[in-house]
C-alpha cells in the first residue's frame, strides 16, 4: 500500500465534510443549550439540557470516535458501560431519596459556624 | 524483589524455554513475555499470601484470651486492616488471574502472548508499585480504618489511611488492565477454528472475571480518590459534620467491592472445572450451562451490592431489592456444582494433588454458599450482619474457595510453569491438612457468630472462650499445612522429577506445548480440539504422561 | 402459605430436639428474648435444614462417585456417559430458584414485621460515641445500661455522635446501625426478664470492642419503679449539689465550660447575676427569671456573641432541676450572694 | 524494549509485533483494548455523576443557589473550544490515515492549542473562586454565601432572628426525632440571612458541597485534559517523525478516541454545573 489517498485498508475514513457538519451541529446545540437557560421551563429544564448533552455526545461516538463505521461491539461495550453506570445512579438515587427523612435537620455546623 | 526467587529456579531438564533463554534481573523485569510476567506475579502474591498469613495468625494468637494477649487493641485493630486489605487487594484479587491466568490464558488458546503484552508488563509494575505504597502504609505506623474504609472513621482516624487507599487506587489500574488485557486477548487472538464454545471453561471464568474487573474497578478508584480527597481538603462528600453522606459511601465501596469478589471467585470456578473433568478423564457435564452461568455470575454481580448493607440505614426497600437480587446470584453457583458432580458421575478419578483440592473445593464452597442463604435473606442477616458468622461465610467462599481452587490451579499448573513434578505424596498429605485445619478454624466461627459474637473486637466476652481456642488451634494446623506446601513446591524446583509435557492427561492447548514452554509457546502448530475430549491421547508409562494418538490427530 | 405453615409445624414439632428454636440458647443460637426472634430462629432453622439437607446429599453423593469410579489402573477410561442433559439441568436450575424464592419470602415477611414498629412503642432515645452507650428515657433520665420493660413494644431512636456504630443485641436478633447525622430507629418486644449483652457491631476504633452494653429486661411493674427511683436525680443531694449531677447528666456541660472559656455557649463561671447584651441588642441581668428562660425558651434571647444553636429542655427538665441548677450556678458566680450551700463550691475551680 | 521479531512473509511491517498475524489483528486488538479503557474511564467519571446525582436530588437549593457564582459564559466559551479541538482531532485522525503529514502535525498543534485555551480559561475561573473563597468542604469561606453568622452581629443583627422561616424551606425535610438530641427546626440558625448582596436569594446550608462536587468534577476532567496533552505531545513528536500514514496510525487514532472521551465528558459537566435552573 503506498500514501495514496485512498486510507488504510482495515479502518474508515471520515469524510471532511461530514466531520464539518457534526462540528456545525455540535456548535448550534451548544448555543441552544446556553440560550435556553434563558428560557424558565421549571423542571423540565435539566431534561432539555441533558436531552441536548445526549445529542451532542452521540453525535461525538457516532462520527468522531467512528462507531458508526466500526465494529458494532464497541458500541455494545460503551451501551454497557452506561448501562451500569445508570444502574448504579439510579439505585443510589432511588435509596438516598428514601432515608432522606431520617436526616437529622441542621446537623452538620459545617461552615456556617466557622466564619 | 521476590521475582528474584523465581530467577532461581534452575532450568528445567531438557532444551531451551522461557525460563533459561535468558538471564539477569532486567530479562524478568522488564520483560514482555507473559509466562515470565505470571511467573513474577505468583511470586509477588505468595510473598504478599506469606505476609497476610502472619498477620492472620497474629490476629488469632491474640483471640485465644478474651482480653489482651500479645498486643494492644490499637494494634490489633491495625492487625486486622492490613491482614484484610492485604489478602483482598494483593493476594487474592490478583491470585488466579494475574498470577495463573497471566501464565494459563495464551498457552489454552494456542496464543503466542497476550494481546497488548506491554500492558501486561504495566499492569505488573503497577501491581508491585501500589503493592509498596499499600506496605508503606505499616511502615507510616498502620491503618486501623478496617479494609472497608467505612467514612466516617476512615475520614477521621489519625492514622496512614491516605498512603493505603492511593495504593489500593493503584493495585485498581493493575487490576483494570489485567481484565482488559484478557478480554481484548480472548476476543482477538483465538486460533482459526476455536470458537467461543470450544474455549476451556477456564478461559470462559477469566472472560467474566475481566468483564467483572473492568466495570467495576473504576468505581473502586473513584471512590478512593474522593476519600483522599475528603482526607486531605477536607471536601466533606461522606463527612456527615460537612453535610456529607456516609450511606453514600458504602454504596459507592460496595458496587466495586461485592463484584470483586466474583473476581475472586469466577476464575476459582474456571480452575475446578479444568480440574474435574481432567482427573475423572471425562468431558464436562454441561459445558454450556458452566459457561453461561459464569456470565451471568457477571451479570448479577452488579446488581446485589446493597446486601452488605441491610443494616446500615439503607432504605428498606432497597433492602428488599436487593435481597431478592442477591438469591438470583446463587442459582448459577449451584448450577456449576451439579455440573461438576455430574462430571465425576461414570468417570475414571484420579486423586492427585489437584483433585483432593478440588474436592476439598467443593466441600468448602458447598458450605460457603449455603451459608449464604442465611446472610441474603433479610430477617436471618439482621441477625448475623457484622457477626463472626459472616466472618466465617465469607472465609469458607474466599479461602475455602478461592484459595483452595487456586492451590488446585498452581498444582495443577506447576510442572508446566516449571518443568518438575512435586512429591505427590506431601502434596495430597497438605492438601487434607489444609482442609482439616480450615475446618476448625472457620466452622467454630459460624456457631460463635450465630451465637451473637461481633467481629472486628478484640476483646470479647468471657462466654466465647472455647470457640475462639478452638478456631485459632484450627488456624495453626493451617499454617503447618501451608509451610509443608511451600517446602515440597520449593524442593521440587531442584529436585523434582522432570515433568512431561502432559502429566495428567489435560486436553486443552496448554498441555500441547512442552514443560516449561519455549518463549513463544508453541514449537509447532498447536492442534485445536474439544479441550474436553480425552479420546485421543493414550498413558505412556515411560515418561508418566499421556502424549497424542498421532494418528488421530488430524480431527480438525 | 403453605410453606409457612411448614415452617410453624417444624419450629413447633422441633420443641424436643436440640437443634430447633426453643427460648433457651440452642447450639446455634442464644436464647430468644424477644417476639421477633421466634421468626427469625424459625427462618434461621428452615434456611439450616434445606442447606444441610442439599449437603449431605450433595457430599454423599461425592463420596460415593470418588469410591465407586475411583482409577483402579493407570490408562483406565471411563465409560460413556452423557457430557449434557437439558432435562436435568432445567430440573436442578428450578428446583433451587423455588427453594430460594421461599427462604427469600420468608425472609422478608419476618423483616416486615421487624421493621414496623406498633404506635404506642415506649420510645428511648440511643445515643452511640467512642466508646459508649447512652440511653435516654422519655423522661430525660438517661443511663448507660438499657432497661426496659418485658411484653411491651419499645423503639429505640438512634444516632452517633461521632462515627458509625451499631446496636446488636443478639438476644432479640435486632441489630441496627447508628448513623452520624441521621435518626435510625429498631424496635423489639422483649419476652423475658434477665440480663442480655448489647453489643456495637460495626468497627469504631480503639476500644470498640469494649463498646458493650447489657439489656436489663424487666417485668412491667418493676421497670415502671426502676425508672421512677432513677429519674428522680435530686434525691438525697443538696439543691448545689443535684444543680451538678443536673449539669453533668442533662448536657448543659457539653457547650458550657466552668472554668471560664467559651464554648459552643457561654461558660457558667460567674454567669449567675452578671449583665448579658444579646444579639438583638436588648440587655438584662442574669437573675433567677432569666436562667429558667433560657433553658426553657433559649432562642428568645441569644447572648451576642454565640449561634443560636440550642435545643429547648421543655419537657426534659423538671423545675427542681432548674431550681437546683440554679442554686448550682449561684455557687459559680461571684456575683451571687453567697448563701447557697459551699458543697459544690469547688467544683468548679479548673 | 521492542520485541524480538519473525519475519512474517512479505508483508512484515516494522510495526506489526510477534504475536499478531497481521497489522489488521494488531490494529483491532489495540483499538478494542482503547474501548475498553474507555469504559473504565466512563465508569470512573460515572462515579462521580452518581455523587452529582445523589446530592442535586437531595439537595437541590444547594445546586440553585451556588451554580450562580459559576461564569456560564466562560464555561460555554469552554465548551466550544473542546469541540474545536474534537474536530481538529478527528482531522488529526483523518491526516494520519491518509498520510499528510503536514496537515497531521498542524492538526495535532491545533488541539494542543485548544486544550491550552480550555485550561487557561479553566485557570481563570478557578482562580476567581479561590480568590471569594468559594470552595470546598472545610475551605468554604465565602463572605458572599456565608450566611448571618459573620455579618449578622456588625450589621444586622435583627435578620438573624427571622431566620425560621427560611430556615424550613431550604432544608431537607426534617425527621420527626426525638426533641433534645438535635436541634430542633427553629434553630435553623442564620440561614436566611445572609449580607444581601450574594446573588440572589438566601444561601442555604451546606453550600460548599456544589463546590466540592464541581472542583472534583472539574478537577478530575482537568487532569485528563492534561494528559490528553501529554499523549498529543507523544504524538506530535512521532510524525514530526514522520512515523505515522496509512499503514500505521493506531496511536493517533487511539489518542484520538480518547481526546473525544473527554470532550463528551465535559459535554455532561457543561450543563449540569453550569446551566442549572
Amino acid at each position: 500500500m503506498s500514501k495514496h489517498q485512498e486510507g488504510p485498508a482495515y479502518a474508515h475514513v471520515v469524510p471532511v465534510r461530514t466531520l464539518l457538519g457534526v462540528f456545525g451541529a455540535l456548535m448550534f446545540l451548544t448555543v441552544l443549550t446556553y440560550a435556553v437557560t434563558y428560557v424558565d421551563l421549571g423542571a423540565l429544564n435539566i431534561w432539555v439540557a441533558l436531552g441536548i448533552a445526549l445529542v451532542k455526545g452521540t453525535l461525538v461516538a457516532l462520527v468522531f470516535m467512528h462507531l458508526l463505521w466500526d465494529r458494532k461491539f464497541y458500541a455494545v461495550v460503551l451501551v454497557s458501560a452506561l448501562l451500569c453506570v445508570m444502574i448504579f445512579i439510579g439505585i443510589a438515587l432511588l435509596d438516598s431519596g428514601q432515608y432522606q427523612a431520617d436526616l437529622i435537620p441542621n446537623f452538620a455546623p459545617g461552615i456556617t459556624l466557622r466564619c | 524483589m521476590s521475582t528474584h526467587d523465581a530467577t532461581a529456579a534452575p532450568p528445567a531438564v531438557g532444551s531451551e524455554n522461557y525460563l533459561n533463554c535468558s538471564h539477569g534481573f532486567r530479562s524478568w523485569f522488564f520483560t514482555l513475555d507473559h509466562k515470565r510476567i505470571g511467573v513474577m506475579y505468583l511470586a509477588s502474591i505468595l510473598s504478599f499470601f506469606l505476609l497476610g498469613g502472619i498477620l492472620a495468625l497474629l490476629i488469632r494468637t491474640e483471640l485465644l484470651t478474651p482480653t489482651r494477649t500479645l498486643m494492644s487493641a490499637d494494634d490489633y485493630n491495625k492487625v486486622f486492616t492490613l491482614h484484610g486489605a492485604i489478602m483482598i487487594f494483593l493476594f487474592i484479587i490478583p491470585g488466579i488471574p494475574a498470577a495463573l491466568g497471566n501464565f494459563v490464558l495464551p498457552l489454552m488458546l494456542g496464543a503466542k502472548d497476550v494481546a497488548l503484552p506491554r500492558l501486561n508488563l504495566a499492569s505488573y509494575h503497577l501491581y508491585l508499585i501500589g503493592a509498596l505504597i499499600a506496605v508503606l502504609s505499616i511502615v507510616q505506623g498502620g491503618v486501623d480504618a478496617g479494609w472497608t474504609f467505612y467514612a466516617p472513621y476512615s475520614t477521621t482516624t489519625n492514622t496512614a489511611v491516605v498512603t493505603l487507599t492511593f495504593g489500593v487506587f493503584v493495585l485498581g489500574f493493575s487490576s483494570v488492565f489485567t481484565g482488559l488485557n484478557f478480554i481484548v486477548t480472548m476476543h482477538k487472538m483465538r486460533p482459526a477454528g476455536m470458537g467461543w464454545f470450544d474455549m476451556p471453561l477456564m478461559l470462559w471464568a477469566l472472560y467474566a472475571t475481566s468483564i467483572i474487573q473492568v466495570l467495576a474497578t473504576p468505581i473502586l478508584g473513584i471512590t478512593m480518590v474522593l476519600l483522599i480527597v475528603e482526607r486531605v481538603m477536607g471536601i466533606g462528600i461522606f463527612d456527615p459534620a460537612l453535610g456529607g453522606d456516609p450511606v453514600l459511601y458504602q454504596h459507592f465501596f460496595w458496587f466495586y467491592s461485592h463484584p470483586a469478589v466474583y473476581i475472586m471467585i469466577l476464575p476459582a470456578m474456571g480452575i475446578i472445572s479444568e480440574v474435574v473433568s481432567v482427573f475423572s478423564r471425562k468431558h464436562i457435564f454441561g459445558y454450556r450451562a458452566i459457561a453461561y452461568s459464569s456470565i451471568a455470575i457477571a451479570a448479577f454481580s452488579f446488581l446485589v451490592w446493597g446486601h452488605h448493607m441491610f443494616t446500615s440505614g439503607q432504605s428498606e426497600l432497597m433492602n428488599m431489592i436487593f435481597s431478592a437480587l442477591t438469591f438470583s446470584v446463587s442459582i448459577p453457583s449451584a448450577v456449576k456444582m451439579f455440573n461438576w458432580l455430574s462430571t465425576m458421575y461414570k468417570g475414571s478419578i484420579r486423586f492427585d494433588t489437584p483433585m483432593i483440592y478440588a474436592l476439598s473445593f467443593m466441600f468448602l464452597f458447598g458450605i460457603g454458599g449455603l451459608t449464604g442463604l442465611f446472610l441474603g435473606s433479610l430477617a436471618t442477616d439482621i441477625h448475623l450482619h457484622d457477626t463472626y458468622f459472616v466472618v466465617a461465610h465469607f472465609h469458607y467462599v474466599m479461602f475455602g474457595g478461592t484459595v483452595i481452587a487456586f492451590l488446585a490451579g498452581l498444582h495443577y499448573w506447576w510442572p508446566k510453569m516449571f518443568g518438575r513434578m512435586y512429591d505427590e505424596k506431601w502434596g495430597r498429605i497438605s492438601a487434607i491438612i489444609i482442609s482439616v485445619g480450615f475446618n476448625i478454624t472457620f466452622f467454630t466461627q459460624f456457631v460463635m457468630g450465630s451465637q451473637g459474637m461481633p467481629r472486628r473486637y478484640y476483646a470479647y466476652v468471657d462466654k466465647f472462650e472455647p470457640y475462639h481456642v478452638i478456631s485459632s488451634f484450627g488456624s495453626y494446623l493451617m499454617a503447618a499445612g501451608f509451610f509443608m506446601t511451600a517446602w515440597y513446591l520449593v524442593k521440587s524446583l531442584y529436585r523434582g522429577r522432570p515433568a512431561p509435557a502432559n502429566p495428567w492427561g489435560g486436553a486443552a492447548m496448554e498441555w500441547q506445548a512442552a514443560s516449561p514452554p519455549v518463549l513463544h509457546n508453541f514449537t509447532e502448530e498447536p492442534v485445536v480440539g474439544d479441550p474436553y475430549d480425552y479420546s485421543n491421547q493414550d498413558y505412556d508409562p515411560a515418561i508418566g504422561g499421556y502424549v497424542l494418538r498421532k494418528p488421530e490427530v488430524s480431527d480438525r | 402459605m403453605i410453606l409457612s405453615g411448614l415452617v410453624n409445624t417444624l419450629s413447633v414439632r422441633g420443641a424436643g430436639v436440640p437443634f430447633l428454636a426453643t427460648g433457651d440458647g440452642t447450639f446455634w443460637l442464644p436464647v430468644r428474648a424477644s417476639e421477633a426472634a421466634g421468626a427469625v430462629d424459625n427462618l434461621f432453622y428452615f434456611i439450616f435444614w434445606i442447606s444441610l439437607f442439599f449437603f449431605t446429599l450433595l457430599m454423599a453423593l461425592l463420596a460415593i462417585f470418588a469410591v465407586r469410579y475411583r482409577r483402579r489402573r493407570e490408562g483406565e477410561e471411563p465409560e460413556p456417559s452423557p457430557s449434557h442433559n437439558l432435562a436435568v439441568e432445567v430440573v436442578w436450575t428450578a428446583i433451587p430458584v423455588l427453594l430460594v424464592a421461599a427462604i427469600f419470602w420468608f425472609g422478608f415477611q419476618a423483616y416486615v414485621d421487624m421493621s414496623s414498629p406498633p404506635l404506642d412503642s415506649y420510645q428511648i432515645q440511643v445515643t452511640g460515641q467512642k466508646w459508649k452507650w447512652t440511653f435516654t428515657y422519655p423522661n430525660g433520665y438517661v443511663d448507660e445500661l438499657l432497661h426496659v420493660p418485658a411484653d411491651r413494644p419499645v423503639q429505640l431512636v438512634m444516632t452517633s455522635q461521632d462515627v458509625i456504630h451499631s446496636l446488636s443485641i443478639p438476644a432479640f436478633r435486632i441489630k441496627r446501625d447508628l448513623v452520624p447525622g441521621r435518626y435510625s430507629k429498631a424496635w423489639f418486644t422483649a419476652v423475658r426478664p434477665g440480663d442480655y449483652d448489647l453489643y456495637c457491631a460495626e468497627y469504631c476504633g480503639t476500644q470498640h470492642s469494649s463498646m458493650i452494653s447489657t439489656v436489663k429486661v424487666l417485668a412491667p411493674e418493676a421497670f415502671d419503679a426502676w425508672l421512677r427511683e432513677h429519674s428522680d436525680i435530686l434525691s438525697g443531694l443538696t439543691p448545689a449539689e443535684g444543680g451538678e449531677r443536673v449539669y453533668n447528666v442533662l448536657g448543659c456541660k457539653q457547650c458550657h465550660s466552668l472554668d471560664g472559656a467559651a464554648g459552643v455557649g457561654p461558660t457558667f463561671r460567674n454567669l449567675f447575676g452578671s449583665e448579658r447584651s444579646f444579639k438583638d441588642g436588648g440587655r438584662a441581668t442574669a437573675d433567677e427569671n432569666y436562667v429558667s428562660s433560657s433553658v426553657l425558651d433559649p432562642q428568645s434571647r441569644v447572648v451576642q456573641g454565640f449561634e443560636p444553636v440550642m435545643p429547648t429542655f421543655k419537657g426534659r427538665i423538671k423545675d427542681q432541676e432548674i431550681t437546683a441548677l440554679i442554686a448550682f450556678l449561684k455557687t459559680l458566680s461571684v456575683h451571687a450572694p453567697q448563701d447557697a450551700a459551699p458543697a459544690a463550691a469547688g467544683a468548679g475551680t479548673p | 524494549m521492542s520485541t524480538p521479531h519473525e519475519g512474517r512473509g512479505e508483508h512484515a511491517d516494522p510495526h506489526l509485533q510477534h504475536h499478531f498475524q497481521s497489522m489488521a489483528q494488531q490494529y483491532d486488538s489495540g483499538k478494542f483494548g482503547m474501548w475498553l479503557f474507555l469504559v473504565t474511564e466512563v465508569l470512573l467519571f460515572g462515579g462521580l455523576f452518581c455523587a452529582y446525582a445523589v446530592y442535586r436530588a437531595n439537595h437541590p437549593e444547594i445546586f440553585a443557589y451556588a451554580h450562580q457564582f459559576l461564569d456560564k459564559t466562560l464555561g460555554g466559551l469552554n465548551t466550544l473550544v473542546l469541540i474545536v479541538s474534537s474536530l481538529t482531532m478527528a482531522m488529526a485522525v483523518r491526516c494520519a490515515q491518509l498520510g499528510q503529514q503536514r496537515r497531521l502535525k498542524q492538526m495535532l498543534a491545533a488541539t494542543l492549542l485548544c486544550a491550552c485555551v480550555f485550561l487557561a480559561v479553566k485557570g481563570v475561573e478557578y482562580e476567581h473562586k479561590w480568590k471569594h473563597g468559594l470552595l470546598w468542604g472545610t475551605r468554604y469561606t465565602s463572605q458572599e454565601a456565608a450566611p448571618a453568622a459573620a455579618a449578622a452581629p456588625a450589621t444586622e443583627a435583627p435578620a438573624a432572628i427571622a431566620a425560621p422561616a427560611d430556615g424550613g424551606t431550604t432544608l431537607p425535610h426534617a425527621a420527626a426525632g426525638p426533641a433534645g438530641l438535635a436541634a430542633e427546626p427553629q434553630t435553623g440558625h442564620g440561614a436566611g440571612a445572609h449580607g444581601g448582596h450574594g446573588p440572589a436569594g438566601p444561601a442555604p446550608r451546606n453550600v460548599h458541597l456544589f463546590f466540592g462536587i464541581y472542583f472534583v468534577m472539574t478537577g478530575l476532567h482537568g487532569i485528563h485534559v492534561l494528559a490528553g496533552m501529554i499523549a498529543i505531545v507523544w504524538l506530535l513528536r512521532r510524525s514530526a517523525a514522520g512515523e505515522f500514514g496509512p499503514e500505521y496510525f493506531a496511536p493517533v487514532d487511539f489518542v484520538g478516541l480518547y481526546w473525544h472521551l473527554v470532550d463528551l465528558i465535559w459535554i455532561f459537566l457543561f450543563p449540569l454545573l453550569y446551566l442549572i435552573h
